[in-house]
């Protein structure tokens, strides 16, 4: 499954996003498990969070077909 | 009224104060946010902006939605930049309009703080010695 | 730096931010005291400001020098209006430059609680039911 | 001496300015006093300063002669 990176995490992924298999059905709490496993830069920053359809995602959320997930690096707008 | 802009091209701080202002709103409260020249001592040569579009647009509009709510504003606009940006840059306007001064200053401040906090965008630092994305690492 | 004017002419949002932006400041807060169109549940038509000209600006710039030692303000710009003013017309503009946010915004709102408190500026108002000095009787 | 008036003052006093005479060499507070005794709208404001020289004088303060005197009724600006 597709996964959007922004900011920092573009560049542990190598690129605008990064694919990883068998996603759908997992949790979102899996997800960030499997996504610091297989990126463990990721692991190391402050925090990420994950945006499933343009919101924050609940770590007990249920991924399904045809979800947008996108991984959120610390934000620091303004 | 909510208006919420996310552009690569210059902030208009006018634009907001036109688009808050109303007859019946006394205070009027503006946050602009410019780049700096130095953070933590080192010099800044430029910063460079990611964002999130959609959500950040969504972002935004749930905070301007629950200021609004919170402080009984009138008007809020939030218009953040993305992109390239040089020192002196306005990286972000918040304008705000109530009745009286006081919950305009206090909602004011909560939408810039609220932004800083869960609207996903990143600032990218280019200094002298190098680039880093900022508040990513411990 | 401070600026301080009392004008008898429009004052101006843009002539505040230029005043106090400096590629030190990562923070400008501006506040703007509108007239508005009702005062008390009262239609009012329209507002006499009258000012002791010397003295006002000397307070202005009292406050302004105050709010920079006491929040670290990188720049303080004060405009106040005089005269008639109509609805919608902007009294006053209080503009504040810092390093960081937080300074910007307790700074700005106390430049304009303290104006309220000493500046030798008084407001006629005038409603349909008739006119009177805001704030002098009890 | 000249007491120059302000706002509400002016109205009371009925002009830009009003004339006490004998002032010089008295208090602040002796000058507040008389100003009430010969305006009494004055003293049904919710307070008045007065002005010395362009900075609020402290009711301790004895006048001088050439001293500039301006009456502050309650400000309202902003």
């Amino acid at each position: 499954m597709k996964i959007t990176c922004f900011g920092i995490a573009r560049e542990i992924a190598g690129g605008p996003s990064l694919d990883l298999p068998g996603v759908e059905g997992a949790t979102v709490a899996d997800l960030k498990h499997r996504l610091i496993a297989a990126y463990p830069a990721l692991g190391e920053l402050i925090s990420f969070a994950v945006a499933r359809n343009e919101v924050y995602a609940r770590d007990e959320e249920v991924i399904a077909v045809g979800d947008e997930l996108v991984i959120i690096p610390p934000v620091s707008g303004g | 009224m909510i208006d919420v802009a996310l552009r690569d091209t210059p902030l208009n701080l006018d634009e907001c104060a036109r688009f808050v202002s109303h007859p019946s709103c006394g205070g009027l409260c503006f946050f602009v946010g410019n780049i700096r020249d130095l953070n933590l001592g080192q010099t800044v040569t430029h910063l460079e902006f990611d964002a999130y579009d959609p959500m950040a647009i969504r972002e935004m509009r749930k905070i301007a939605g629950a200021a609004r709510e919170r402080f009984d504003l009138y008007a809020v606009a939030l218009h953040h930049r993305k992109g390239d940006l040089a020192i002196g840059d306005a990286a972000v306007i918040v304008a705000v309009s109530s009745v009286h001064r006081a919950p305009a200053f206090a909602g004011c401040e909560f939408v810039i703080d609220e932004l800083k906090k869960t609207v996903p965008i990143w600032k990218k630092e280019f200094r002298e010695d190098g680039s880093h994305w900022l508040n990513a690492r411990p």
